[in-house]
């Protein structure tokens, strides 16, 4: 715990994870996550396991966002339907 | 029983469960202690088997099982998702419109696309040897086909993803996976069991079962993905509420 | 502790701390750019990181960052095109420092790598990071004209 | 699909095939036979989806 590097990178976890709870829209949500996941990325690199951190990279930085932003979009098209029919 | 007692003992309960977990954490190892009985067991039995990558030889030699139970979550886990985000009775499919995307990053997602395919079969084929494996990489060859949704539109993605192609494609990876551990049963050791030789140390070649559960995962994972996202797609994109118009 | 580590450190506290801070709050034009910026910091981070620890190996990570975090950012332009459309971020100035850092890190690691394949493959990340940023803050910025449904 | 065609289809797959195996060069450690030809068959696979999409987005 010595090392400040990895202390760094457990606040900056710390820090992102809670903005990621504290945030309620989830569009975002989603964007604090994807930062989220870069963070942890460090943080595994940081703790000697880079597999983990490229598990973590290759899932965290394109996929989850995607995917909630695609579900985001579904939700919320019946609203732009009615609202461009008014 | 009434309120209050019942609150006092969920509070006893509670609060002994607390004291009980910052006991034991006090008499965890430190952090970062010189002292790693498991990880001295296992760098020994992947350097025996001659693959560099201590985590790829856990994962796909020592416990290939446990990486057989994830895949098949996995696997299931999309077969939900197709099941649920289906086109029901009650919604038609209407036509993606052309997207109009600004040159230059229509220019970067065409050039990064193969570039990302490229890094991805890196990924996978060096899992043995350098961080990284199956599940990284395959998530990347997803990944990069997608840079044809946001770099273009999706009607382009379409003209070169055909989903049934890719549904075949993880089950016959997932069956795969499975065949390789029963071809350990058949050539006389157990399931999964690393019963090629070894090869020379650090080459591509090396670790015996490891490289090829290895391509398998990557061709699982890379499909599975594809499929999950061209449903979530098909919803967010194509399908609508309402009936044929 | 040596030099690179130490870089690194202050790279992750100042800049994807910054980055951190600036995607929590305030509004969505500063949200995107700074996560767009976060993994544009995080990126010459982890190739810090890999040359302090003394592991080729690490550069791995960040070429992966390099090759998904504009394709990450490129996510948030696309399917929030329209809510950025009204209030489209302005932050080049900062886009072009930070790509600058960038480049400065990557040169700082090349000239440490010395002659050979490991340099080529440093550039590559450096190109493909400073090219995946620009480009993905320019999709930012009204890179997506006529998103309504497609 | 004409010969003109074609022949511009397998040159581009051939230039990318070129640039891609150029970079799976840079991205390995070592070089042996079987790295070069499992690189060779990457590139090759990168290829085809760089000539596939191409024709997916201009074939309107």
């Amino acid at each position: 715990m010595d090392d400040p590097l990895i202390v760094v990178a457990l606040v900056l976890v710390a820090v992102s994870a809670t903005a990621a709870v504290a945030v309620r829209d989830p569009a975002r949500q989603a964007l604090v996550l994807a930062v989220l996941g870069t963070v942890l990325a460090v943080l595994f690199t940081v703790l000697q396991a880079p597999d983990v951190a490229l598990s973590q990279l290759a899932v965290g930085s394109a996929l989850t966002p995607l995917l909630i932003m695609l579900s985001v979009r579904k939700v919320r098209r019946p609203q732009r339907k009615k609202e461009a029919d008014r | 029983m009434t309120r209050r007692t019942r609150l006092f003992v969920a509070a006893l309960g509670g609060t002994g469960l607390a004291v009980l977990l910052v006991a034991a954490c006090f008499c965890l190892p430190r952090f970062g202690g010189a002292q790693h009985p498991y990880g001295d067991r296992v760098v020994r039995a992947s350097l025996a088997r001659h693959t560099a990558n201590t985590i790829a030889s856990v994962n796909f030699d020592q416990r290939a099982f446990d990486t057989l139970g994830e895949m098949s979550i996995l696997f299931a886990s999309v077969l939900g998702t197709v099941v649920l985000l289906r086109q029901t009775r009650d919604e038609h499919r209407a036509a993606p419109e052309p997207e109009q995307v600004a040159v230059p990053v229509r220019r970067f997602a065409l050039l990064v696309l193969p570039v990302a395919v490229v890094t991805g079969l890196y990924v996978i084929a060096h899992g043995q040897l350098s961080p990284g494996g199956g599940f990284q990489g395959g998530v990347v060859l997803a990944t990069a086909l997608h840079l044809l949704y946001l770099g273009v539109d999706y009607r382009a993605l379409e003209r070169i993803r055909p989903v049934g192609f890719y549904e075949i494609a993880d089950a016959l990876a997932a069956s795969a996976y499975l065949v390789l551990g029963l071809a350990g049963l058949v050539a006389g050791t157990a399931f999964l069991a690393n019963f090629l030789p070894y090869g020379t140390f650090n080459t591509l070649s090396s670790g015996g079962t490891v490289p090829l559960l290895n391509a398998a995962i990557g061709m699982e994972v890379a499909c599975a993905v594809v499929v999950l996202l061209a449903r979530f797609l098909d919803q967010a994109v194509e399908i609508e509420k309402g009936g044929e118009k | 502790m040596n030099g690179w580590t130490v870089a690194a450190t202050a790279t992750l506290a100042a800049g994807v701390g910054a980055a951190a801070w600036g995607v929590a709050t305030g509004p969505l034009r500063r949200r995107v750019v700074a996560q767009n910026l976060s993994t544009s910091l995080a990126c010459p981070a982890l190739l810090l990181l890999s040359e302090g620890y003394d592991r080729p190996s690490y550069v791995d990570l960040a070429l992966l960052l390099a090759l998904l975090g504009p394709v990450g950012t490129l996510v948030f332009a696309r399917l929030l095109a329209e809510d950025l459309a009204a209030d489209p971020p302005r932050a080049w100035g900062l886009t072009y420092a930070v790509a600058g850092f960038g480049g400065v890190v990557v040169i700082a690691v090349c000239v440490a790598a010395g002659p050979g394949r490991a340099l080529v493959k440093l550039l590559v990340v450096g190109a493909l990071l400073i090219g995946g940023n620009l480009t993905a803050s320019r999709a930012l910025s009204g890179g997506f004209a006529g998103s309504r449904r497609g | 699909m004409n010969r003109r065609t074609t022949l511009l289809g397998v040159a581009e797959v051939l230039a990318w095939w070129a640039v891609l195996a150029l970079l799976w060069l840079v991205f390995i450690s070592a070089v042996n036979t079987l790295e070069l030809v499992v690189g060779a068959s990457a590139a090759l696979v990168g290829a085809f989806a760089a000539w596939g999409t191409r024709r997916a987005v201009s074939g309107w």
